[in-house]
Formats: structure tokens, C-alpha cells, sequence
């Protein structure tokens, strides 16, 4: 019996602990995002994935060679990149990017054709409003219209300050010195 | 009502992707003239509508996290009055495909998609579920759920973002705004007739023989 | 206005709710037909023969001991108006009457109906 | 204390051992399970994982076993058996010896076609029942399937075909029905909002009483292990993230230390800190919702809520670093694909004590409210011994006093240099019940704040990646990778024939014996505990799809 | 004064003048009683799910519906021009009357026990001299509905949820009846203006603190799980039956479960408000006439549906803070627990009335 009863009171004041926690986040800021309303001010951070990109500069110039790096190393063929052969100003055939395209609707944001891509022609954004009604609009053209190959790749950076990876190659200096 | 009348609350029109796909589909509605009269009541009734799409719980996989966390407290779909998931399809207006679809899955989202009561919609989200994204190589899943059901919206990511979810639910939000209520339904509705009625027949057969 | 005519008012006003939502939602709401639409659901799988079948006997248990129970509680309700002028004497035959239905919950609790199994 | 070696030759007298990664023994189709008996007989109670193999003219399969006495638990033992027949191969099972054996034997079958014999059960597991052909064989073309648009009827699930072997070598194959006419049966999932995925199960009921599980898997099979067969190396590793989403870096480590460790790359140990880090806040993450999904599965909505709130701020740790929420895609071949963030370390060392004082929250909120209470003490036990024959490993595992835990047994990375407690328990009584399993998430999120703590203030600075060549191919041969994730033992078999994509990968889901699990644990208990008793073992199915 | 009396005898009034037919005045009078009714359940419901889903959105760290009007107030107006239009979907295999008059009984037992209810003074539906009997008799009528829902659906979820239903209802009906017992006992009578007109110098929870609160608690809980709502919603448990009884009805069919889910919801406290606290007389300290008077100039609506509302909150403080019971748990908190404790009060209160009264 007095075990009964006292069941039954320590039942109650542990519930009344548990709407207390209920009425302390009851009383706490909310942590809810306003999502549009912060459109711009809260973008997600730097190195999210949210579109490929291939950055231009201000002469609407590009580094991709098209040597389709990206796309062999694409597991589910989201890249394809269309060549054509052109002639230059001195008379040589030469191999040029025609079009890089990119189906938005089956990336799967691994990163591996930026971390494989030998110019570093492509880059991520972080822009993610992405939602169309239109299936075939997520297949982009990644290379603006009339670009062309930058001439001196030394000398411009990717404007995209999201240049995801470092390749391979780049890695720091051998570490097994540091180890020992 | 017109595409540049569209508003959504604390975003522009111009923010909006794929815009080009609305005004085309305004202009076939508006084919035969507009009814003053029902037009404003198509108003009405689509603003009730676009601001009450209570979604079905469906997920298949990861996407199906992102989207338990749209509803948890960070980015919290309760705002614009989504939060309502109804688990019996009759209740529900939008199904949200956040998953892979594969073959055993098939039918089992054709079943739901059609339990569910007009006017209903769809929303794909994720590669998997707009084509077959990183499994577009596999033997088991399907390319895309537009081949067995009509899909409304596309929300691509793998898997996207809350937000980016909250973008494309608003997009669904512009589309119901747009529409005739009273033509509607009108979507295609792909279904191998045949299949599904043979099947059924034998089913209700089972259910005889048993009682 | 007597409480007759309210009662009969509102119970007419509740027929006109229910009737005249459904015939908006019957008349206006846009229809599609397909062959598994009326189908019953079951979480997207086809149901393995009828839901009409003989359930447990369990939750019928409870009805028979909420009849026993009701029946006495609401036998007790025309003492509890007049109890103030019945005094102690009321409460005391209503305490045997009250001892008896304790008695059965005590047996029943014993026996081991209260419990779910 | 005997070693491995002499056990094996104790066993199987006469037979070359191999030494491989694990001594590795070749044996005859009929002499596995006599074997395998006396294995289990000398400790080896614990099969890890069944394979699968198609060796081009033999079809075949690898077993690994190991132990779950302390003396053994470091060995793994690998059994290897094959057939010639490719035409109706036919093996003998080890299910009787092993329960975990029935799912994985279904497995084989249902990608390879091979059946074996003895097994109740040979239906097929994840595909349909009206699939045509063995889709991991390595000759066959599964083109020949389109889009199914019906589901298949109650009775096809149902029919259960078998086949025995009686003592004058005749083979019998017979079918059975796995439910009787009158039963009660009730579908739960595959879209339902407590099988934590596309579930399905058939549930026998007797008014509230749960009487019998069928559960069905499938419904997200992608094929992930076949299709691994056609990418290279670095372009398998987003889908081990896939598996298991919850617990996806601790996917990707375990591929990346595998190839790693087959290829003879070393890693630095910043990046090794760095992805235990990861591994530890990817288990606090899926713990969260674990818990969180588990509360809301006993109908406390709230409690999944404030699990959700928590468990942002590790998304936003792995976004601002990885750049991916769930898929961080953040360790690769050779270490880190970037270096961490400026604000990683802030951000961690911040999270620590605002997690430890959330968790407190929690306990009063959910774990001492009485409902929650009584509705999980006594419920869904598990005992040691059940859970080794089932191969549960992980939080379920240790709740029921089996010492499992990976990182202790067999460390990586950079748990042996830290020090932290296996969270075990019940070991008195090596029991547990739904509680134990509640509770022993809670712990190791506790348990994963310590290491986090203890790796973030040491992190060294010797680079995030090691030089791995464009190009990565692994020697002939067979790799194994155990790790620890979030529900337990989860491995990561390659066989490759020294090409850049393997011949053959096979994942170790953790998740595909949890669910094995739920018949047993559910049986006579309530519909409302066998969702809840779903919710402690906090599987996820894609893990065991695959 | 802002009492509604006197805008009600005014119509009365406008309309005897100006009509010569009684009969007609009879009628028009008849309409806007309905009317108001109709309109009053509906705004309640509208109000209550507006409040419901901000005060849980608050509870769980989040804000709610805000994005639909000023702070998302049209959000249910929304809502209830979307059911209103859903399409009604005629289920196959089922029983069709049965499955027809489900919701209809539902609502039938939430409309008649709003019509027993007294919301401020002089403003209240049918006032019977059995007030508590009658209230006790229509709000259990909706169960019935509840039942052949489940049963009418053959969907095995429904079945299930609604047998649930059936256990649980009946079990907590008798709790309830109990409480409500002892307050009978207090006041003497079971008219409810008698009831209120009891109370004008203290509430019942003043004039007998300790029986009352026990009564007050265990109708309280009886009460929340004749609602079914949480922790006590068994017969649509979410994560178990998908959506219980009612998971093949769409459109308003489910609105009309929907609604009445909540009016009963304000029901339950309505009840509370009027049997234990007073119902809508102000707050009084027997001597303290200034107090009294001041608390006199708030209009008796505002009492009451500040009580009720109060009352509610802490419904839902309860419903958003506790996991689901299981349906032997269920049964043990009733009969183990409520039950005994009831009749226990009940003595109590007797002795209390024979020894103070």
C-alpha cells in the first residue's frame, strides 16, 4: 500500500520535472531560421556543395582545356564535356572545349571532378535554391556563351573564393619525416 | 492570376528559378478566357490551398533526414503551415519522394500516389528521386520517379539542404497559386491500366474466398 | 425560450454542419478515378485477406466491467443531490452500497482483470 | 592459451592454412558446417559476415568468424568454400549454427543463386520474388527486368520454398505458407512512419499482441556492392556514405583505411585525428536521432524535436569543414580532402559542453518520466548469448553485455591513443532489455564527448593528406576493414584482382542483423513495443539494403 | 459593461418590435441560436488549432505558423478552405452507412454537449435541471462514432486504433462520471446555473480545497483521454497505426474529426471551468468588496474563457511534454489509480459537506 502511494507520487514529480524542462524551452529563444527572410544575410557556409561551377573571369574567359578529367572520374556520368577542333589564329588544329555540361539533377556532390581537375577550371558555389518544374532545366551549360580558354592561366585565380579541394598532387611535403 | 502578380511572403518573384515554365503554363489555363467572377474565386481557394499542403510522411532514404530536419526546430516548415504530415495518404496534398525509388518500391509509391485525394502533388527531391542520381547505373532502381508518377516539383541536392527544401516547397506554393481549381485534375496519370485492374480483381477475390 | 427547443435547435444545426460540408466537399472538389483509389491502405501494400474478423476478446472485458461500474455510479447520482439533506444517515447506507462496489474492483484486481493481457 | 593456428588444425586436420590478412582455410562444400561446428565449439561463435563470390567458373562463399570470448576476439577466421555447379549450385547451410547466418544465406542466394540446403527460408531477400536472374553474377543481365507497376500479391510474399537433404542424398524441395489463413496479418511499413525507413514488416497479431514478424527488405536494394564492381576506387567512396547515412563518415573511413592499408599508404596523423573526430561526432549525430526517433516512436514529439536541435550543430561543424551535412565527403584516399576549417576546433570545443548539458536535459525529460520508464523496462530482452548468435553488435550488443566495440577490439586511426571506456551494459546479468538499449546511446554520446575532447586538444600538424597516386590500384588479393559505427560492427570486404576497380566489395551491415533481431525480441509483446523495440535497435535500411 | 446579455435581449427586443408574427420572431431567433453556435464551434476550432500549433511549436524551440497574417493567424483559415475543397473518396469494401455516419456521430456528440454549455452570464444552450447528467450522456455518444469508424473502414489500422478507442473511452468515462459525482455532492444539485450560482462567493476549488483538487486532477486526466489526445491518443497513435481510426477518411470527412478532436478539447475544460472553478463568475474574496467589484467589471465571457483557456494550456503543456501510454499502462492508470482515488474523494467529499456544510 504504501509502496503504491508512494509509486504514485514519485510518478507525479517526475512528471512535473519533465514539463519543466518543457516549460524551460518553452521560455528559451527559438532557434528556428527565417529562412527567406534571411535570404542573402545567412547564406550556408563557404565550402557547401550546392552547384558545380565553372568560374569566369572578367573577359569571359574560362580554364577549362576540356580534356574531360572530371568526366572519367564522374561516378554517374553527371559531367560531359563536348569538344571541338578548331584552328588557331597560326594555322594549328587544336582541340577545344565546346560545351560543359552538367545535369544538376543527378550530381552527387562528391567533389571528386573538382579535386581531379588540373586547371582547376571548376569550382564549387554554395548557392542551393535549385527547385524548377522543369526536369530538363537542371542540365546546365557550365561554360558562359562565347567564352573562351583564358590564354595565361598563370595569372588569373578562380573568383570563386569556394575553390573546394586542393588535388592530389598538391598535398604538403612527404610525412614521414614528420612522423619519426 | 498572372505569374507577376505571384507573392510570397519576404521573396521576390526574380528569386525564383525557372519562372519561364510558369507563364507558359498560365497561358495555356488561360486559353478559353477567364471567368472574372471564378477567377476571383480561384484566388481565394488557391490561397487557402498554396498555404495548406500538408505532406505525407515518405521517405526512403537519406534525403528522408534532411527532411525530418526540415520539420525539427532549425528550419521548421511549421512557419508556412506545411507541418501537418498526415500518415494515411487520404489526407495528405503533396507526397515528398525523398529517397531512392527502386523496384520493389515502384508500385508501392504508385499505390500511395493513388490513394491520395485530389488535389494532390509531387515533389521530387534528391538525384535519386529525379534520376536515379548516383544509382542511375543500378540493375533495381528507377530513373527518376517521373516514369511512374507525375512529379510538380524537382528539388535537386544529394541530399539538398533544409533550405533548399523550403525553396522548392514555396516553388510548389507558386504553382498551386497559379492554378485553375476548378479544371483541375488534369495531370497525365501514367498508369498500366490493365496490370493493376487484373491484379485487384484477384485480390478482392482472395478477400471473398477467405471471409 | 425553453431548453427543449435549444437542444432541438442545436442538434438540427448539427446535421446542417455535417450535411452541408459534405455535399461542398462532394460537389466542388475536383475527382479522379483509378483502380487501386478505393483500395484500403495499408502502409502501400495490398491487405492480406478481410479486416472483419474475430477480435480479441480483451477489450470487451473492460466494456462488461464499465457497465457494471457506470450502472452503480449512475445509481449513486440522485444520492449525491440530496446529500447534504440526508446527512450522515444517507452516507451511511450509501457506504454499504459503496462497500460492495469496492469489493468487487478489489476482486476483480485480485483475479487479475485489470490487468492487460 | 591456444593460438589460432592450432584451433584450426585441431578442427580441420590436414588443411593448408593460408596467411593472408587472417588464416584463411579452403574447404570442401560438405565439410563447412562440421567445421564451422567445431569452431564454434572452440570460441568462434561470432560469424561477421557471409560473402558471396562468383569466381568466374565457380560460384562460392567466403565466411569470416571470430569470437566473442575475450581471449579471441582480435581473430577473425576465414572459411572459404565453392561449387563448380553454376547451374544449380547448391551449398549447406550454417544457419542452425549461426542465426545471423538466415539473412546472409537469403543474401547469396538472392544475388547469386546459390541455395543451401537445410535452410527454412530460401526466399528471396531484397529483390522481387518475379526477379529473372542472379543479379551479382558476373555473366548475367539484369536488363531484362522493366519497371514493375503491381505489387506482388500477399501469397507470393508468403510462400515459403525449401529445400533438405535426407541421409541417402536426396534432395527435396518443398513449399510452405508462412502465416495461416485465419492469422491476423497487418502490414507495417514499407511506408510507415515507425520503421525508420521503407520497412517492411508483416506483422501477426493477436489484438495487441505481437504473435509473429516476417520482415521484408528490399524496398531501397540499390545494388551498391555490384555496382562498386564498375568504379574506381575514389568514386566508391559517396556511396559507402550512402549505406548507412547516419553514420556515413564512419563508412567512408572504413573504405578509405581498407584501400589505404591494401595500397600501403600512410596517413598523416592529423588526418587521422581529424576523421576520428568526424567518426565520434557522426555517432553523437546519429545518436541524437536515434534517441530522438526512438522518443518519438513512443509518441514523445518533442523529445525528437530537442534530439534534432542538438544535433544541428554538428551539421554545422561538417558543413563549414566537409561542406556537406549528411554526405560530408570529407575523408578520401590517402586523408582529408581539405584541411579542417579555422573554426573547427572553436566550434567543437564549444559543442562539448553544451551537448553534456543537454543531456542532462534529456534524462529528466524522457529517461526518468515513469511512462517512458514502464513501457521500456522488462521489455525486448536480449540476452549475451542470443545477441552473439545474432551478430548484433554495437550499442544493442553492449547493452546486452557483449564487449564488441571495434575501436577497442581491433583499434584504427587514433583510438589507441586515447583512452576511453567501452560503455557496457547489464554485465551481471548479461541481459538486456529495451532500457539498457535506450540508455546506452545516451552513455556513448557521453563516452564520444570525452574522445572528441581528448583528440581536439592534441590535434597534431603534420598535413591532411599523404601523395597517393591518380590512379589506385590494390595487389590481387583479399582486404578486410572492420570499424565501429553508430550501430555497430560495420566491414568492408575487397577482393581485387590487382585492376583500379575491385572484383568484388562487400559490405558488413550492422543493420541487416538488428532487424533479424525484432522476431525474436517482439514476440509476445505489444504492437506499441514492437515499434518501440524497432526504435532502440535504431537500424536503418538502407544500411541493409544496400 | 461589455456583457453579452444585453446585445441578446436587444435582438430579442428589435425583433418582437418590429415583427407582428411570434411565430416568425420564434423562428428568426431559432436561426441565429443556431448561427451562433454554428459559428461559435467553428471559431473555437479554428482558434483552438491556431493555438495548439504555436504553443507547441513554442514548446519544442521553434515558432509555429507565422508566415499566413499577422503572426500566421489565418493559417487555419487556410486549412479549412483547403479540407473544405479535398476530394471525398469513396473507399472501397466498406460498410457504406456505417462508414458514412461515423464522423456525423462524432460531431453529433461534440455539438450537443457545446449546446449544454454556459458561457457567460445569462448566455448559454439548453439548461437542463440534469445539466451534469447531460453533458455526461452526449459526450459519450461520440465513441460510438469513434467505434464504427474503425469497424466501417475494414482497414486493420482503424480496427485497431478503434478498439483501442473503445477500452479507453469507456475505462476513463467512469473516472469522469466519478469526479463530476463528488462536485455533485458539493453543490447539491446537478443544474449547472445552479452549479455557477453556487460559486459567486467562492469557487468550488476555494470552498472545499482538497477533495475538489483531486476531483478537478483525476477529471482532468479522464477527461484528456476521453479526447484522445496525447499522451492518451492510442486510437490514432502516429507511429503505430499510421493514423488510426480514421485512415481511410479524406477530405471534411477527416475535418470533421479533426474539428471535433478539438472542440471536445475545449469541452473537457469548459466542464472543468464550470463544475470546479466557477464557470464564468469572477474571481471573489468573501469581505474584499473593492477587489470584488473590480474583479466584477471584467465581463463574465472573458472569466470563463480565460479559465477554460488556461485550462487548456496545460493540456497541451501536458500532451507536448509525455510519450504515448501503452494500452495496459492505460488501463492500470484508470482502474489501479483514477478509480480507487475517485471513490475514495468520493467518501471524502461526503464527510467534508457533513462535517463544514
Amino acid at each position: 500500500m504504501i509502496n503504491y502511494l508512494k509509486s504514485i507520487f514519485s510518478g507525479i514529480w517526475a512528471l512535473m520535472q519533465g514539463m519543466y524542462i518543457t516549460m524551460l524551452n518553452f521560455c528559451r529563444k527559438k532557434v528556428t531560421e527565417p529562412y527567406p527572410e534571411n535570404r542573402g544575410k545567412h547564406q550556408p557556409f563557404e565550402r557547401f556543395r550546392g552547384e558545380l561551377t565553372m568560374p569566369h573571369n572578367e573577359n569571359n574567359e574560362h580554364k577549362c582545356t576540356g580534356c574531360g578529367i572530371c568526366q572519367m572520374n564522374c561516378p554517374n556520368h553527371t559531367i560531359k564535356v563536348i569538344t571541338k577542333n578548331i584552328t588557331t589564329e597560326d594555322g594549328k588544329p587544336k582541340r577545344v572545349l565546346d560545351q560543359y555540361l552538367y545535369d544538376l539533377g543527378s550530381c552527387i556532390f562528391c567533389g571528386l571532378c573538382t579535386q581531379v581537375c588540373p586547371q582547376k577550371a571548376i569550382a564549387w558555389s554554395n548557392h542551393f535554391e535549385h527547385a524548377v518544374f522543369d526536369r530538363s532545366t537542371l542540365v546546365k551549360q557550365l561554360n558562359h556563351p562565347g567564352s573562351k580558354k583564358v590564354e595565361n592561366p598563370v595569372v588569373a585565380k578562380p573568383a570563386a573564393p569556394a575553390a573546394a579541394a586542393k588535388p592530389a598532387n598538391d598535398a604538403p611535403k612527404d610525412n614521414n619525416e614528420n612522423k619519426n | 492570376m498572372e505569374v507577376k502578380n505571384l507573392r510570397v511572403k519576404s521573396m521576390k518573384n526574380e528569386d525564383f528559378n525557372n519562372n519561364d515554365y510558369l507563364e507558359k503554363y498560365v497561358e495555356e489555363l488561360h486559353k478559353g478566357g477567364v471567368n472574372v467572377a471564378i477567377g476571383v474565386l480561384d484566388d481565394v481557394i488557391n490561397w487557402g490551398r498554396s498555404h495548406s499542403v500538408w505532406p505525407l510522411t515518405f521517405a526512403t532514404s537519406c534525403c528522408g533526414i534532411e527532411f525530418m530536419c526540415v520539420g525539427a526546430a532549425r528550419a521548421d516548415f511549421a512557419r508556412f503551415g506545411w507541418e501537418v504530415t498526415r500518415n494515411s495518404p487520404r489526407q495528405a496534398d503533396v507526397i515528398f519522394v525523398a529517397g531512392t525509388i527502386v523496384y520493389k518500391m515502384a508500385p508501392v509509391l504508385k499505390r500511395l500516389y493513388d490513394q491520395m485525394a485530389e488535389p494532390k502533388y509531387v515533389i521530387a527531391i534528391g538525384g535519386c528521386a529525379i534520376s536515379g542520381g548516383p544509382f542511375k547505373d543500378s540493375y533495381n532502381v528507377v530513373q527518376g520517379v517521373d516514369k511512374i508518377i507525375p512529379v510538380d516539383v524537382y528539388v535537386p541536392g544529394c541530399p539538398s539542404r533544409p533550405n533548399a527544401m523550403l525553396y522548392g516547397m514555396m516553388q510548389m506554393e507558386r504553382k498551386i497559386k497559379l492554378e485553375s481549381f476548378f479544371k483541375l485534375p488534369k495531370k497525365p496519370i501514367i498508369t498500366k491500366e490493365e496490370e493493376i485492374r487484373a491484379q485487384i480483381d484477384e485480390e478482392s477475390k482472395d478477400v471473398k474466398t477467405s471471409k | 425560450m425553453s431548453s427543449g427547443e435549444i437542444f432541438v435547435v442545436v442538434f438540427l444545426t448539427a446535421i446542417v454542419l455535417v450535411i452541408g460540408g459534405l455535399l461542398l466537399g462532394l460537389l466542388l472538389a475536383p475527382h479522379s478515378t483509378n483502380p487501386q483509389k478505393g483500395e484500403q491502405y495499408e502502409s502501400g501494400i495490398p491487405t492480406r485477406g478481410t479486416s472483419w474478423m474475430q477480435f480479441k476478446v480483451g477489450y470487451y472485458l473492460f466494456a462488461i466491467l464499465f457497465l457494471m461500474f457506470d450502472v452503480e455510479t449512475v445509481l449513486l447520482f440522485p444520492w449525491a443531490v440530496l446529500m447534504k439533506s440526508l446527512g450522515v444517515n444517507g452516507l451511511l447506507c450509501v457506504s454499504f452500497f459503496l462497500v460492495v462496489l469496492v469489493l468487487g474492483l478489489a476482486y476483480a484486481w485480485r483475479k487479475g482483470a485489470l490487468e492487460w493481457k | 592459451m591456444k593460438t589460432i593456428k592450432d584451433i584450426i588444425s585441431a578442427v580441420a586436420p590436414g588443411v593448408a592454412i593460408e596467411e593472408a590478412q587472417y588464416p584463411t582455410v579452403t574447404l570442401d562444400p560438405d565439410k563447412v558446417r562440421g567445421v564451422a561446428a567445431k569452431l564454434k565449439e572452440e570460441g568462434f561463435d561470432y560469424l561477421i559476415s557471409l560473402t558471396g563470390m562468383d569466381y568466374g567458373d565457380k560460384l562460392g562463399v567466403i565466411y569470416h568468424l571470430s569470437s566473442s570470448a575475450n581471449e579471441h576476439k582480435q581473430d577473425v577466421i576465414v572459411l572459404k568454400t565453392s561449387t563448380a555447379d553454376r547451374e544449380n549450385p547448391l551449398l549447406y547451410t550454417v544457419c542452425d549454427l549461426f542465426k545471423s547466418a538466415d539473412l546472409y544465406e537469403r543474401e547469396v542466394f538472392d544475388f547469386f543463386g546459390i541455395r543451401f540446403i537445410n535452410h527454412p527460408d530460401m526466399r528471396r531477400i531484397f529483390l522481387r520474388s518475379d526477379w529473372k536472374g542472379f543479379p551479382f553474377r558476373k555473366d548475367d543481365d539484369p536488363s531484362v527486368n522493366a519497371v514493375p507497376c503491381t505489387n506482388v500479391t500477399p501469397s507470393d510474399l508468403e510462400n515459403v520454398p525449401s529445400i533438405t537433404i535426407d541421409s541417402d542424398g536426396n534432395v527435396t524441395e518443398k513449399d510452405k505458407m508462412l502465416f495461416g489463413n485465419n492469422e491476423y496479418v497487418v502490414n507495417f511499413g514499407p511506408q510507415h512512419p515507425a520503421t525508420h525507413g521503407v520497412l517492411h514488416l508483416r506483422v501477426s497479431l493477436d489484438g495487441e499482441i505481437v504473435k509473429k514478424i516476417d520482415p521484408n527488405f528490399g524496398y531501397i536494394h540499390r545494388g551498391i556492392e555490384k555496382m562498386s564492381e564498375k568504379l574506381t576506387y575514389p568514386q566508391i567512396l559517396p556511396y559507402t556514405e550512402r549505406l548507412d547515412y547516419l553514420s556515413g563518415s564512419i563508412n567512408r573511413h572504413a573504405m578509405c583505411m581498407c584501400v589505404e592499408k591494401a595500397a600501403g599508404f600512410e596517413v598523416p596523423q592529423r588526418a587521422q585525428y581529424v576523421r576520428c573526430i568526424l567518426d565520434e561526432l557522426t555517432r553523437i549525430a546519429s545518436h541524437l536521432l536515434g534517441w530522438g526517433c526512438m522518443c518519438m516512436d513512443m509518441g514523445a514529439i518533442t523529445a525528437f524535436i530537442y534530439g534534432m536541435r542538438d544535433r544541428e550543430h554538428i551539421m554545422d561543424i561538417f558543413e563549414e569543414s566537409a561542406g556537406g551535412r549528411l554526405m560530408t565527403g570529407y575523408s578520401v584516399i590517402g586523408g582529408l580532402a581539405q584541411d579542417v576549417h579555422p573554426n573547427f576546433v572553436n566550434r567543437v570545443k564549444e559543442f562539448i559542453p553544451y551537448m553534456r548539458k543537454m543531456l542532462k536535459e534529456y534524462h529528466i525529460l524522457f529517461t526518468g518520466n515513469p511512462i517512458a520508464a514502464n513501457r521500456m523496462h522488462g521489455i525486448g530482452w536480449l540476452t549475451k548469448e542470443e545477441a552473439v548468435a545474432l551478430g548484433t553488435t554495437g550499442p544493442t550488443g553492449r547493452a546486452s553485455g557483449w564487449s564488441c566495440d571495434v575501436r577497442k577490439i581491433a583499434p584504427y586511426a587514433a583510438y589507441d591513443k586515447i583512452k576511453f571506456n567501452e560503455i557496457l551494459r547489464n554485465t551481471d546479468t548479461l541481459k538486456g532489455d529495451t532500457f539498457d538499449r535506450y540508455y546506452i546511446r545516451l552513455d556513448e554520446v557521453l563516452e564520444s564527448l570525452n574522445i572528441i575532447e581528448q583528440l581536439v586538444n592534441n590535434l597534431p600538424d603534420d598535413g591532411f593528406r599523404a601523395k597517393v597516386p591518380p590512379i589506385i590500384k590494390l595487389p590481387a588479393g583479399e582486404y578486410h576493414q572492420r570499424v565501429e559505427n553508430a550501430r555497430g560492427d560495420f566491414d568492408v570486404f575487397i577482393s581485387s584482382d590487382g585492376n583500379k576497380n575491385p572484383y568484388r566489395v562487400k559490405f558488413r551491415s550492422p543493420c541487416m542483423t538488428l532487424i533479424s533481431a525484432l522476431d525474436p525480441l517482439c514476440r509476445n509483446e505489444k504492437i506499441a513495443d514492437l515499434i518501440m523495440i524497432g526504435g532502440s535497435l535504431d537500424y536503418v535500411i538502407p544500411c541493409a539494403d544496400r | 459593461m461589455l456583457e453579452l446579455t444585453g446585445i441578446i435581449n436587444w435582438i430579442h427586443e428589435t425583433l418582437m418590435a418590429n415583427i407582428p408574427a411570434s411565430w416568425l420572431v420564434s423562428l428568426i431567433e431559432y436561426v441565429l441560436i443556431g448561427a451562433g453556435f454554428l459559428a461559435l464551434y467553428a471559431v473555437l476550432a479554428l482558434i483552438l488549432i491556431y493555438f495548439e500549433r504555436r504553443i507547441c511549436a513554442f514548446f519544442q524551440c521553434r515558432l509555429g505558423p507565422n508566415r499566413v497574417g499577422p503572426f500566421g493567424v489565418f493559417q487555419v483559415i487556410a486549412d479549412m478552405v483547403k479540407i473544405l475543397l479535398k476530394e471525398i473518396i469513396s473507399v472501397k469494401h466498406i460498410d457504406k452507412v456505417l462508414f458514412y455516419s461515423a464522423f456525423f456521430i462524432v460531431i453529433m456528440g461534440s455539438f450537443l454537449t457545446f449546446g449544454g454549455l454556459q458561457f457567460a452570464r445569462g448566455v448559454h444552450g439548453a439548461d437542463f435541471n440534469i445539466g451534469v447528467f447531460y453533458l455526461l450522456a452526449v459526450s459519450s455518444i461520440s465513441i460510438v462514432g469513434v467505434l464504427i469508424a474503425g469497424w466501417a473502414s475494414n482497414n486493420k489500422y482503424a480496427l485497431i486504433g478503434s478498439m483501442r478507442a473503445g477500452a479507453q473511452v469507456i475505462s476513463y468515462e467512469l473516472s469522469a462520471g466519478l469526479s463530476l459525482l463528488t462536485m455533485v455532492i458539493l453543490a447539491g444539485s446537478m443544474n449547472l446555473s445552479t452549479i455557477i450560482e453556487e460559486q459567486a462567493d467562492a469557487w468550488f476549488i476555494f470552498q472545499a480545497p482538497i477533495p475538489v483538487l483531486i476531483a478537478l486532477v483525476i477529471y482532468l486526466i479522464a477527461g484528456h483521454a476521453e479526447t484522445n489526445r496525447g499522451p492518451f491518443d492510442l486510437p490514432e497513435a502516429e507511429s503505430e497505426l499510421t493514423a488510426g481510426y480514421h485512415t481511410e477518411y479524406s477530405g471534411i470527412q477527416f475535418g470533421f474529426f479533426y474539428l471535433a478532436e478539438y472542440v471536445n478539447l475545449f469541452i473537457i475544460a469548459a466542464i472543468a471551468t464550470i463544475v470546479f472553478l466557477g464557470g464564468w463568475q469572477p474571481f471573489h474574496i468573501v469581505g474584499a468588496d473593492g477587489f470584488n467589484a473590480v474583479m466584477d467589471y471584467i465581463p463574465t465571457w472573458a472569466w470563463f474563457f480565460g479559465k477554460a483557456f488556461a485550462l487548456i494550456f496545460l493540456s497541451l503543456w501536458v500532451r507536448w511534454s509525455f510519450p504515448r501510454l501503452r494500452i495496459d499502462q492505460l488501463l492500470h492508470l484508470e482502474w489501479k489509480i483514477l478509480l480507487p482515488f475517485g471513490l475514495f474523494n468520493l467518501v471524502l467529499m461526503a464527510v467534508w459537506v457533513i462535517i463544514f456544510k
